[in-house]
C-alpha cells in the first residue's frame, strides 16, 4: 500500500502514458482537440492527486525516496507540463503526432520524477536520460523544419557527451566510496582530489541540463531551433527538474564538499549571468533572447542554491515557480505568434501593443518578471534568491549579480520598446488564441502577480523544507 | 590473475575515456561522434566493473550501472541515428560543421 | 489606518482606469484619484500635527506592522515621521498637478494616466515604508513607468532617454540591495528599519555598505558624477513625467540616503561625511556652470536640478540638524519649484513647439500667465526670499556653517557661490525667452493657459508660497525628525 | 502708542496692494494706481505718526533713544538660539527710513499717475513699485540680520522687475539681469558675513548681537576676535563682507556697475529705488551695524571710509562726460552715498565722535528729497523730450519752468550751497571728515567742487544752452500734468526745508542728542569750492560753445577714460564673458556631455563590444560546444582542485 | 610475466588500439571496423574478469546492436567510401593536447587516491544472482531501473518512429 502512496505521482503518470498508449493503437479517438482535452485532464488529475496523501517514505533500498518538498517538486513540475499543454494546444491541433508527442512529454516527464525522487546515482543517471533521450525526439518534432532536426541533434549529441563526461565522474566516485547510494555515498566523500574531481564532472553534467555557462552553448541553438512548446519546456521544466536535483544533491549528497562547491558555484554564477546577459543583449530572434536570458536567470538561481540552507532552497523552488509562470506567459505568447505568423524576430513584434494589446500586456509583465520588476512576483523570487545568496557574505558576487540585472534590463526592454513605443508598417495581425492558451496565459498572468504579494506560497515551502 | 591490478584497468579505462573524448572533439563526421560517444561509455564501463571486481565485490552495483549503461547507449544510439538520419534528409550532409544554421 | 489608504487610493485608481474606457472619464478618474489623495496627505498632515500636539513622542506616527515574509523577516511595516508626510504632500501636490497639466494629452490617454498614477503609487509606499524591503519594492516600482512615459510620450531622443534613465536608476538600486542585504544579516535577518537602528551595524561593515546605499540612492538623486540620466530623461520626458521625474522620484533618492544610508550607518557616515560634501559641492558648482551653457529650456531646469539636488546632499553630509532639516526642506522645495519650472516649459512647448531659449522671446506679451508662471519658478530657483527655495538653501547653508573648520566653510561657500551662478543663468534663460522682443510672428496667436494650467499652477505656486512665506510649519514637522537622525549619528559615536 | 499691530501695517498695506494689483490689475485699468497710491499714502500717514510718536513722545528713555523691538515672531527656527525673526524694530534710523521711503514712495506714486499714463502694464507697474515699497519698508524696519537680508533680496528682485519693466527693449532686459546678478554677487558676502556673524555671535537678532558683539567681556565678541582666517580676524571678515553687500546695493566701487544701466527703467522708478531707497540700503546697513563696526572693529570701518570716498570721487568724474542726463544722475547718487559710507567711515560712536554718523544719515535724508526730485524733474524733461541724451535738449527753461526752478533748487541742494538742505548735511560730513582724516576730507572736498560742476553741467546743458528744436515733426503737449508737478513742488520745497531739521538732535550713533553747529569759518571752504565749480559750468555751458569741446580734446585721454568709465564695464564683461563663460561654464558642459556621460555611453559601448567579441563562442558547431564543455571541466577541475583550495 | 597478464595486455591494445584507430581513421566503414575491434576487447576484458553475464550483454548490444546500427546509417548516409574530411589543424592539436593533460591529471589524480576496498563477502556475478537482483523488490533489488528503463526504451521507441516516418512519407 505504501507504494501505491508513495510512487502515487509517478504510477498516475505511467498510468497516463499507458491510457495515452492505448489511444495510439487504438486509433479510437482522430480528433486532436477532444485528445488533448484527456492528456490535460488526465495531467490536471495528477496535479491535483499530488496535492493529498504526500507521505516521507522510500522504497527500493533507495532508489526512490519521497517527501513533502519532493511532492511539491513534482507537481511543480506536473503543473508546468500541464501549462505547455495548454500552450501547445494552438501547434498541436493539427498535428500528426499529436500522441506521441504527448508519449514523449510525459515519459520525460516521469524521467524528471524518477530523478528528483532518486537517492541512488542509477536511478538518477537513468531518470536524466528518460528525461533527455525523449526530448531530443520531442525537440525534432516540427519535422518539416531543417533548424528543429539541427536543434534535435545538437541536443542529443551533446547531452550525450555530457552525461558520458558526467558518468565517468559518478564511476569515479563509486570507486571511491564503494556505493551509489548517495545516503552512503555522503559518509565517504571528503573531498580527496580525485573525489574533486569526479565531482566537477558530475557538476558539469548538471551544469549542462542547466545551461550554466561555459557548459550552456547548446542552450540557444536548441531553443530557437525547436518547436516554441518544446522550448518553452525545456527552458521551465527540464531546467526546474534539474534545480531539484541540485537541491538535494548539494544538501545531502555532497554537503561535507560544500567549501568546494561553493567555490564552483560562485564562478558559475558570474560567468553564467555575465555571460546570459552578454549574448542576450545581441539576440534578435525572440527564442533565442529567451534562451539566453534562461541562461541568466540559472545564475541566480545558482546564487540562491550557493547558500545551501533552508532559506536558499527554498527561494531556488520559489524562484521557479515563479520563473515557471514568467518564462511560459513569455513563450506562451511566442507560441502563439510563432504559430499564427511563422515570426519569432523581436523585431517583428514592433506595434504589437496596437494590434494584440493584451498579448503585449502579458509579454511585457512576463518579461519584467523575468527582469525582477516589482510588483511582478519575479521581484520577490529574485530578492529572495540574491537574499539568500547574500547569507554567506559574499557581497562583491551580490553586487556582480545585482548589476548584472541593469543589463538584463536593458535587453527586456528592448522586447518592451519594441511592442509599445516602435511604429511598425506591417505589425502582427490580431491573434485569435484558443480557449486553452488563452487559459494558460491567464493562469501564468495571475501567478506573475498574486504569487509575489501572497507570501503563503513562499512560506509553504520554507514550512516544508524545516519539516524534512 | 590477480596480478593484474585496479590501476591497470583504470589505466586502460581512462585512456579508452580520453581517446573517446578526442574523437568526439575532432571527428566531423556526426556518426563517428556517435561512435566517440560509444567509447566514453564504454570506458565507463570498464570502471564500474572493475570498481565492482576490485573493490566492492560483496555487491552487484557496478555490474548493474553498466548493465544499464549499456541499455541506455543503445537506446540513445538509436534515437540520435534516427536524427541523424533526419538531418541528413535535411542538409544533405553528415558533417557536423554544416549543421550551423542558428549561431552566434 | 490612514496609511493604508494612501497607499490603497493609487492603486485602485490605477484599476478603475485600466477599466474605463472613455478618455475623458479616465482623466477625470485620474483626477478624482489623484484630488482624493492630496485631500488624504492634508488630512494626514492635520493628524500628524494633532498627535505630536497631543504629546505623542513615538519616533514614527499611524505604524502599523503586518507579518508578510516572517521566514526571511520580511514585514508590511509602515509609519510616518515628519519628514515622511512632508515628503507625501509634496507627492500629492506634484501629482495632482501632473495630471491637470497632461489633462489634454492625446495619445493613448488610458495608458498614459495609469502610468502616472502607478509611479505615483511607488513614492506614497516608498516614504511610508518603514521595512527595507518594501521600500526597496516600491523604488523599483517606479522604474520601470518612467522609462514608458519617455519612450512612449516623449520627444527628442526618447527611447536613448529613457532607457539611460531605466539603466542608470536600476544600476542605483542594485547597489542599494547590495547595501540592505549586509545590512539585512548584519541587523540578524531582518528589513526592520527600526529594528535595525536599534540593532546597529559594526563600523567596519557600515564602511562598506554606506557607500554603496548612498551612491545608489544618490544616483536617483542625480549626485555627481551619476547624474547623467537627469538632463536626458527629462527633457525627453513628457510634461508631466519630468515633473514627477524632477519632482518626486529625485526625492526618494535624497529621503533613500537620509532615512537609510545616514540614519541607520552614523559611523559610516560621519566616516565619509567628507566625500559627500566633495562630490554635493562639485554637482551644486559644476551643475550650475553647466547649466549656464544650456540652450534647451528643459536642459536648463534639469542641470539646474543636479545642482539644486547637490544642496541636499551638502545637507545631509554637513550632519547638524539644521543642514538636515535644510536638506528636506530643499528637497520639499524643489520638487514644487522644478514641477512648476517643467509644467510652464511644457505649456511653453505646446505652443511654440520649440524649447530653444534662442528662439523664443517676448512670451510675457502673448502668454502673460505662462510667463509670470515660468517667472515664479526661475525666482524660486535663484532663492529669492518669499518663495520656498531661499528658506530650504538658507537652512542648508546655516546648518552647513555651523560646522567649524576650514574645509566645511569652503564647501559652504562654494554652495553660498552657486546662488550667484543660479541667477546668472536663470536670469539670462528666462531674459531671452520670456523677455526681450517677439523672435516670431506666429507666436501673437498664441493661446495662453487654459483653466486645467491655471489651476495646477495656482496648487503649485501656492504651495511655493506656503513654504516661502511661512516656512515654520514645514521646519516644525521636519526639524524634530532631524535632530532625532543626528542625536542617533552624534550618539552613536564611539568616543 | 507703539504697538506692533499697526506698525506691522506699514509695509503690509502695500503689500496687499501687490497682491491685489497682481491678481486683478489687469482688470481695474486706471484705479490700480489709484489703489496702489492709496496704500502708500496710508502707510505714508502711519509713518508720521509713528515717527511722531517715536520721537517725541515714547522714544526717548533717559534722554537717549532706544531701540524699541515692537513686533517679533519666530519666522524659521534653524537651531535653538539662531532663527529668522519677522518684527520690527524701531530705533532712530529706522523711523528715519520709514518716513523717507513713504514720503519718497507716495511721490513717486502720484508722480507716476502722470508719467506712467497710458502704458499698457501700468497696473503691473503699480503693483511692482508697492511690492518694492513693501520690500524697502521690510528692510529698514527689520529686526534680524536675517530679515534684512530676505527684504534685501526682495528689494533686489523689485529692482530687477522695474528696470526690466520695458521688457521688450533688450537693453532693459539686460541692465536688469545686471543689476540682478551684480548685486546678488555682493549679496554672497552679504550671507557668508551673516553666517560669520551669526555663528560666533550665536543670534540674528540686532539688539542681541549688538549687545554681544560690543561688549568686551561677552565669550561671542572674544571668540569672534579671536577666531581667524588669513590673519585677519572672523569679526573683520564678518563686518567687510556685510559691508560687501552694502557695497553691491550701495552702488559702491568696485560693484557700481549695474546703477548707471539701471536707469533703463521709468524714470521714477529711478527716483525712487536707485535715488532715494534701495540703493542707501547699503549706508543703512552699515549704520545698522555700526556699534559694531565703531567699537569692536575699526579695521573694518577704515574700509568702509577708504571705499566711500573713492566711489564717490570716481563717480564723480565719469559724471562730467557723460550725456545721458539720467546716466550723470546714477553717478551724482553713486557720488552722494560715497560721501554717506565715508561719513559713516570716520565716524566714532560715542558723543561728538559721532557725528559723522549723523552726518551721514542727514544726508541721507536730504539726499533722498533732492535726488528724488533731480530724478522727476529729468523724468518730466524726458516725457518732454522723447530722449535722454542732453545733446537733444537746450534751452527747455521756456517750456517747462516749474521744472526748470525745482530742478535749480535740486542742483543747488546737491552743490551744496546755503540755504539749501544738502549743504547742511554736507557740511557736517566734511567736518567729521575734517576731524577724523584727512586724506578722505580733500577727496570729499574736491569730489563737491566737481558735484557742482557736472550737476550745473546737466542743469544748463537740459534749460539753457542752444535752444529747443523738437527733433522730428510731433508736437508735443505743455509742461507735465498736474500729478506731475506737485510732487516736483513738494519735493523742492523739502529740499529747501530738510536743512533745517535739527537731526543730530535725533539721530546720533549712540542714541544720545548730539547738537550739530555750523562753523561757517570753516564753510567758507566748501561753499567756494561749489561755486568754483557751478561757475565753470555756467561758462562751458550757459550758452552753446566750443568750450567743453575743446577742453576734452585738450585731455583728450582723461576725457576718455571718463567718458568710458574707466573702462570697468569691460573688464567685467571680459571675466564674466572669457573666464567664467569661457573658462568654467563651457568646459564644465563640455566635460558633462564628453566625459561624465561619456564614461556612461561607454558603458554601453563597451558591453556591446564585448558581447561582439565573444559572440564566436556561439559558433553554431555541435563541437565547437563540446570543445568548451570539456575545456570548462579541465579548466574547473585545475582551478578548483589546484588553486581555491 | 604471467599468460594472464599477457593477455591483458593484449586486450588492453585491442581496446585501446581499436579504439585510437576509430577515431583517427579516415575511412567511416574502417573506422566502424575498428570500433567493433575495440569493443570486442572490452568484452573479452569483461570475460577476463569473470564477468560473462557483462561480456554476453556486450557482445549482443554494442556488436549485435549499435555497431550494425552505425554501419547501416553510414551506408544511408551515402558515405561508406568517401574519405571523412579532415579535422581542422588547430582543433586537432587543441585536442589533442587537451585530451593528453586530461589524461595525464586523472591518471595522477587516480594513483593519489587511495581506495578502501569492502570487507563484505563477494557475491557471484552469475547470470542467475543478476536476474534475481534485477526483479526483486527487496533490498538489492533492481526492479525499478529495470522499469525505468523500460519506459525509456519505449520512448527512444516512439521517438525513432515519428522521426523515421517523416523520411519514409518524404521518400
Amino acid at each position: 500500500m505504501d507504494f501505491f502512496i508513495l510512487m502515487k505521482s509517478e504510477l498516475i503518470l505511467t498510468v497516463i502514458i499507458f491510457i495515452l498508449l492505448i489511444l495510439k493503437i487504438g486509433e479510437g479517438i482522430r480528433d486532436n482537440a477532444a485528445l488533448m482535452h484527456i492528456a490535460n485532464g488526465l495531467l490536471l488529475l495528477n496535479f491535483i492527486a499530488g496535492f493529498f496523501m504526500n507521505r516521507e517514505g522510500a522504497l527500493f533500498s533507495g532508489m526512490f525516496v519521497t517527501n513533502d518538498v519532493l511532492s511539491l517538486e513534482k507537481n511543480i513540475l506536473n503543473f508546468g507540463t500541464l501549462l505547455v499543454s495548454l500552450q501547445a494546444f494552438d501547434w498541436l491541433k493539427n498535428h500528426k503526432h499529436l500522441l506521441e508527442f504527448y508519449l514523449l512529454l510525459l515519459s520525460t516527464l516521469l524521467g524528471m520524477f524518477f530523478m528528483i525522487s532518486s537517492q541512488n546515482f542509477l536511478m538518477f543517471y537513468l531518470g536524466l536520460e528518460l528525461s533527455a533521450i525523449p526530448l531530443a525526439a520531442l525537440v525534432n518534432f516540427d519535422l518539416e523544419r531543417p533548424r528543429s532536426s539541427e536543434a534535435a541533434f545538437k541536443m542529443i549529441i551533446s547531452s550525450a557527451f555530457a552525461s558520458a563526461i558526467s558518468l565517468f565522474g559518478i564511476s569515479l566516485l563509486y570507486g571511491t566510496t564503494g556505493t551509489l547510494d548517495f545516503a552512503y555515498m555522503a559518509d565517504y566523500l571528503h573531498g580527496s582530489e580525485l573525489q574533486l574531481f569526479a565531482f566537477i564532472m558530475v557538476f558539469a553534467g548538471f551544469a549542462f541540463k542547466l545551461s550554466a555557462v561555459p557548459f550552456h552553448l547548446w542552450t540557444a541553438d536548441v531553443y530557437e531551433g525547436a518547436p516554441a512548446p518544446v522550448t518553452a519546456y525545456l527552458s521551465v521544466i527540464s531546467k526546474a527538474a534539474m534545480v531539484f536535483v541540485l537541491i538535494t544533491v548539494l544538501g545531502g549528497l555532497f554537503r561535507d564538499l560544500e567549501g568546494m562547491w561553493y567555490n564552483v558555484l560562485y564562478l558559475s554564477i558570474i560567468v553564467t549571468i555575465v555571460v546570459g546577459n552578454l549574448f542576450a543583449i545581441r539576440q534578435q530572434n525572440i527564442k533565442r533572447f529567451l534562451a539566453f536570458s534562461s541562461i541568466t536567470q540559472v545564475g541566480y538561481i545558482l546564487l540562491g542554491l550557493s547558500a545551501g540552507n533552508e532559506t536558499g532552497f527554498s527561494s531556488a523552488i520559489y524562484f521557479l515557480i515563479v520563473y515557471l509562470f514568467s518564462n511560459l506567459a513569455a513563450f506562451g505568447v511566442v507560441t502563439l505568434v510563432s504559430a499564427a505568423t511563422g515570426k519569432e524576430g523581436i523585431d517583428d513584434y514592433k506595434g504589437f501593443y496596437s494590434t494584440n494589446p493584451m498579448l503585449a500586456l502579458v509579454m511585457a509583465l512576463a518579461l519584467f518578471s523575468l527582469a525582477g520588476i516589482p510588483p511582478t512576483a519575479g521581484f520577490f523570487g529574485k530578492m529572495f534568491l540574491v537574499t539568500a545568496g547574500a547569507g554567506k557574505g559574499n557581497y562583491l558576487l551580490i553586487a556582480i549579480a545585482a548589476l548584472n540585472m541593469v543589463v538584463s534590463l536593458y535587453y527586456y526592454l528592448r522586447v518592451v520598446k519594441a511592442m509599445f513605443v516602435d511604429k511598425s508598417e506591417s505589425p502582427i495581425a490580431k491573434l485569435e488564441g484558443s480557449l486553452m492558451s488563452g487559459l494558460s496565459l491567464a493562469i501564468c498572468m495571475a501567478g506573475i502577480i498574486v504569487t509575489g504579494f501572497v507570501s503563503g506560497l513562499f512560506e509553504y515551502i520554507v514550512s516544508l523544507f524545516i519539516k524534512v | 590473475m590477480n596480478e593484474i591490478g585496479l590501476s591497470h584497468i583504470l589505466i586502460v579505462s581512462t585512456a579508452l575515456f580520453f581517446i573517446g573524448v578526442y574523437g568526439f572533439l575532432t571527428r566531423r563526421n556526426m556518426i563517428t561522434m556517435l561512435m566517440s560517444v560509444e567509447l566514453i561509455l564504454n570506458a565507463v564501463n570498464i570502471n564500474f566493473v572493475a570498481f565492482n571486481h576490485y573493490l566492492y565485490p560483496d555487491k552487484l552495483e557496478g555490474i548493474f550501472f553498466t548493465i544499464f549503461i549499456i541499455t541506455i547507449a543503445a537506446a540513445e544510439a538509436a534515437v540520435a541515428i534516427a536524427i541523424i538520419i533526419g538531418l541528413y534528409r535535411n542538409y544533405k550532409s553528415v558533417d557536423v560543421d554544416d549543421a550551423d544554421q542558428m549561431k552566434h | 489606518m490612514i496609511l493604508h489608504i494612501l497607499i490603497h487610493v493609487p492603486l485602485v485608481t490605477a484599476l478603475v482606469l485600466l477599466l474605463l474606457r472613455d478618455p475623458r472619464q479616465v482623466r477625470l478618474a485620474a483626477l478624482l484619484g489623484s484630488a482624493l489623495q492630496l485631500v488624504i496627505s492634508l488630512v494626514l498632515l492635520w493628524g500628524y500635527r494633532a498627535e505630536r500636539k497631543a504629546g505623542n513622542t513615538a519616533q514614527m506616527l499611524f505604524e502599523s506592522m503586518h507579518e508578510w515574509y516572517p521566514s526571511l523577516g520580511i514585514n508590511y511595516h509602515v509609519g510616518v515621521d515628519g519628514i515622511a508626510v512632508a515628503m507625501i504632500l509634496l507627492t500629492a501636490i506634484v501629482v495632482l498637478c501632473g495630471i491637470l497639466f497632461s489633462w489634454n494629452v492625446q495619445q493613448q490617454p488610458k495608458e498614459f494616466f495609469f502610468l502616472i498614477v502607478f509611479l505615483s503609487a511607488g513614492a506614497y509606499g516608498f516614504f511610508i515604508s518603514l521595512d527595507l524591503f518594501l521600500m526597496f519594492f516600491f523604488l523599483e516600482l517606479a522604474v520601470i513607468p518612467k522609462y514608458l512615459l519617455i519612450a512612449i510620450w516623449g520627444s527628442g531622443k526618447k527611447v536613448y532617454s529613457a532607457n539611460k534613465l531605466a539603466l542608470m536608476l536600476m544600476g542605483g538600486s542594485a547597489l542599494v540591495l547590495v547595501g540592505l542585504l549586509g545590512m539585512y544579516y548584519s541587523a540578524g535577518n531582518t528589513f526592520d528599519l527600526m529594528k535595525i537602528a536599534e540593532a546597529g551595524i559594526p563600523p567596519g561593515l557600515q564602511s562598506l555598505l554606506f557607500p554603496m546605499i548612498f551612491i545608489g540612492f544618490g544616483v536617483f538623486t542625480a549626485m555627481f558624477p551619476f547624474h547623467t540620466w537627469a538632463p536626458d530623461g527629462h527633457s525627453s520626458a513628457p510634461t508631466a513625467a519630468s515633473m514627477f521625474l524632477a519632482g518626486i522620484s529625485m526625492k526618494l533618492g535624497g529621503y533613500g540616503c537620509l532615512r537609510v544610508a545616514t540614519y541607520l550607518m552614523p559611523e559610516a557616515a560621519q566616516q565619509y561625511s567628507w566625500l559627500i560634501i566633495v562630490l554635493a559641492s562639485i554637482a551644486i558648482l559644476y551643475g550650475a556652470f553647466a547649466t549656464m551653457m544650456q540652450k534647451d529650456l528643459k536642459y536648463i531646469n534639469a542641470y539646474s536640478s543636479v545642482s539644486h539636488c547637490g544642496f541636499v546632499l551638502l545637507g545631509i553630509g554637513m550632519l547638524t540638524t539644521t543642514a538636515v532639516a535644510g536638506a528636506i526642506m530643499q528637497m520639499v522645495s524643489h520638487g514644487l519649484m522644478t514641477a512648476l519650472f517643467f509644467a510652464a516649459i511644457g505649456m511653453i512647448y505646446e505652443r511654440t513647439h520649440t524649447r530653444q531659449v534662442g528662439e523664443l522671446g517676448g512670451l510675457l506679451k502673448t502668454l502673460p500667465f505662462i510667463s509670470v508662471v515660468i517667472f515664479i519658478a526661475g525666482l524660486c530657483s535663484l532663492g529669492l526670499p518669499g518663495l520656498s527655495g531661499f528658506v530650504a538653501e538658507m537652512t542648508v547653508f546655516v546648518g552647513s556653517w555651523q560646522n567649524p573648520g576650514a574645509f566645511h566653510r569652503t564647501a559652504t561657500i562654494i554652495g553660498c557661490a552657486s546662488i550667484v551662478v543660479t541667477a546668472v543663468y536663470i536670469l539670462r534663460a528666462l531674459g531671452a525667452s520670456v523677455m526681450g522682443p517677439i523672435r516670431n510672428e506666429g507666436y501673437l496667436r498664441l493661446q495662453d493657459a487654459a483653466w486645467n494650467e491655471k489651476l495646477a499652477s495656482a496648487i503649485l505656486i501656492l504651495a511655493i508660497l506656503a513654504i516661502g512665506f511661512a516656512p515654520f510649519w514645514l521646519t516644525d514637522l521636519v526639524m524634530p525628525d532631524s535632530q532625532l537622525i543626528m542625536n542617533k549619528i552624534i550618539g552613536g559615536v564611539s568616543p | 502708542m507703539l504697538s506692533g499691530k499697526y506698525i506691522a501695517l506699514i509695509p503690509l498695506l502695500p503689500l496687499a496692494s501687490f497682491f491685489l494689483l497682481g491678481l486683478f490689475g489687469r482688470r481695474m485699468k486706471g484705479a490700480a494706481g489709484m489703489l496702489g497710491t492709496a496704500s502708500i499714502l496710508v502707510s505714508a500717514m502711519l509713518s508720521f505718526y509713528v515717527a511722531y510718536q517715536y520721537f517725541f513722545v515714547y522714544g526717548q528713555a533717559d534722554g537717549v533713544y532706544r531701540q524699541i523691538t515692537a513686533l517679533k515672531y519666530t519666522w524659521l527656527p534653524f537651531s535653538e538660539n539662531i532663527s529668522i525673526d519677522m518684527g520690527i524694530l524701531l530705533d532712530p534710523i529706522s523711523v528715519m527710513m520709514i518716513v523717507v521711503v513713504t514720503f519718497v514712495s507716495l511721490m513717486v506714486h502720484i508722480y507716476s499717475l502722470g508719467y506712467m499714463k497710458g502704458e499698457e502694464r501700468f497696473s503691473v507697474f503699480y503693483a511692482f513699485l508697492s511690492l518694492f515699497t513693501f520690500s524697502m519698508l521690510g528692510l529698514v524696519l527689520a529686526c534680524n540680520l536675517f530679515q534684512i537680508y530676505i527684504f534685501w533680496e526682495l528689494v533686489g528682485v523689485s529692482s530687477f522687475l522695474l528696470i526690466g519693466f520695458y521688457y521688450d527693449k533688450p537693453s532693459a532686459v539686460a541692465a536688469s539681469k545686471k543689476a540682478f546678478i551684480v548685486t546678488r554677487f555682493a549679496d554672497l558676502g552679504f550671507l557668508i558675513g551673516i553666517l560669520i556673524l551669526a555663528f560666533y555671535g550665536e543670534t540674528l537678532d540686532f539688539p542681541t548681537l549688538i549687545q554681544r558683539l560690543t561688549d568686551p567681556a561677552s565669550s561671542q565678541l572674544i571668540g569672534i576676535t579671536t577666531a581667524g582666517f588669513l590673519g585677519v580676524s572672523a569679526l573683520t571678515w564678518g563686518l567687510v563682507l556685510v559691508f560687501m553687500g552694502g557695497a553691491g546695493k550701495s552702488a559702491m566701487f568696485p560693484l557700481h556697475i549695474w546703477l548707471p544701466d539701471a536707469m533703463e527703467g521709468p524714470t521714477p522708478v529711478s527716483a525712487l529705488i536707485h535715488a532715494a531707497t534701495m540703493v542707501v540700503a547699503g549706508v543703512f546697513l552699515v549704520a545698522r551695524l555700526f556699534p559694531v563696526f565703531a567699537i569692536s572693529c575699526p579695521v573694518a570701518l577704515d574700509v568702509v571710509a577708504y571705499v566711500g570716498a573713492f566711489s564717490a570721487l570716481l563717480a564723480a568724474l565719469i559724471a562730467c562726460t557723460q550725456t545721458d542726463i539720467k546716466r550723470v544722475l546714477a553717478y551724482s547718487t553713486m557720488s552722494q552715498i560715497g560721501y554717506m559710507m565715508f561719513a559713516l567711515g570716520v565716524s566714532g560712536y560715542y558723543a561728538e565722535g559721532g557725528l559723522g554718523y549723523t552726518a551721514s544719515m542727514f544726508h541721507l535724508f536730504t539726499h533722498a528729497m533732492f535726488k528724488a526730485l533731480l530724478f522727476l524733474g529729468a523724468g518730466a524733461v524726458i516725457h518732454y523730450v522723447h530722449s535722454n541724451d542732453m545733446l537733444d535738449m537746450g534751452g527747455l527753461r521756456k517750456h517747462m519752468p516749474v521744472t526748470h526752478i525745482t530742478f535749480l533748487v535740486a542742483c543747488l541742494a546737491i552743490a551744496g550751497i546755503p540755504p539749501f538742505a544738502g549743504f547742511f548735511s554736507k557740511e557736517e560730513i566734511l567736518t567729521a571728515a575734517f576731524h577724523s582724516d584727512k586724506t578722505v576730507f580733500y577727496v570729499a572736498l574736491v569730489t563737491a567742487g566737481i558735484t557742482s560742476f557736472y550737476m550745473f553741467r546737466l542743469f544748463f546743458s537740459i534749460f539753457w544752452n542752444k535752444e529747443y528744436r523738437p527733433h522730428g515733426a510731433h508736437h508735443h503737449h505743455g509742461e507735465a500734468p498736474f500729478s506731475m508737478l506737485a510732487p516736483l513742488l513738494i519735493l523742492g520745497l523739502c529740499s529747501v526745508a530738510a536743512g533745517f531739521v535739527p537731526f543730530g538732535n535725533y539721530v546720533s550713533a549712540d542714541g544720545s542728542p548730539l547738537h550739530t553747529e555750523m562753523h561757517w569759518d570753516f564753510s567758507m571752504l566748501p561753499i567756494g569750492v561749489a561755486l568754483a565749480g557751478i561757475l565753470a559750468a555756467m561758462l562751458m555751458y550757459r550758452k552753446a560753445s566750443e568750450v567743453p569741446h575743446r577742453l576734452s580734446n585738450a585731455m583728450r585721454s582723461a576725457y576718455h577714460w571718463s567718458y568710458n568709465k574707466f573702462y570697468i564695464d569691460e573688464i567685467y564683461l571680459f571675466v564674466t564673458k572669457k573666464i567664467i563663460f569661457n573658462l568654467l561654464g563651457r568646459p564644465a558642459a563640455w566635460i558633462d556631455r564628453n566625459v561624465v556621460d561619456g564614461l556612461v555611453n561607454t558603458t554601453a559601448v563597451v558591453t556591446e563590444n564585448f558581447s561582439e567579441a565573444i559572440r564566436g563562442m556561439q559558433s553554431g558547431k555541435a563541437q565547437g560546444y563540446a570543445i568548451w564543455f570539456f575545456t570548462g571541466v579541465i579548466g574547473f577541475a585545475l582551478l578548483f582542485i589546484y588553486l581555491w583550495m | 610475466m604471467s599468460a594472464s597478464t599477457v593477455i591483458f595486455y593484449i586486450l588492453s591494445a585491442a581496446i585501446l588500439g581499436g579504439a585510437l584507430l576509430a577515431v583517427t581513421s579516415r575511412k567511416i566503414f574502417r573506422a566502424a571496423i575498428y570500433l567493433l575491434f575495440s569493443l570486442l576487447g572490452i568484452a573479452g576484458l569483461y570475460f577476463y574478469l569473470n564477468y560473462e553475464f557483462i561480456a554476453a550483454v556486450q557482445i549482443v548490444v554494442y556488436v549485435g546492436g549499435i555497431v550494425v546500427l552505425i554501419i547501416f546509417s553510414i551506408f544511408l548516409t551515402h558515405e561508406a567510401g568517401a574519405d571523412m574530411p579532415r579535422p581542422g589543424r588547430g582543433r586537432m592539436l587543441f585536442s589533442a593536447l587537451a585530451a593528453a593533460f586530461a589524461l595525464i591529471l586523472t591518471l595522477m589524480l587516480i594513483n593519489r587516491q587511495e581506495f578502501y576496498p569492502s570487507q563484505g563477502a563477494p557475491v557471484e556475478a552469475s547470470v542467475k544472482n543478476i536476474g534475481t537482483q534485477m526483479l526483486s523488490l527487496t533490498e538489492h533489488g533492481y526492479i525499478l531501473p529495470f522499469e525505468a528503463v523500460s519506459i525509456l526504451l519505449l520512448a527512444a521507441m516512439i521517438g525513432c518512429i515519428v522521426i523515421a516516418i517523416k523520411t519514409r512519407t518524404k521518400a
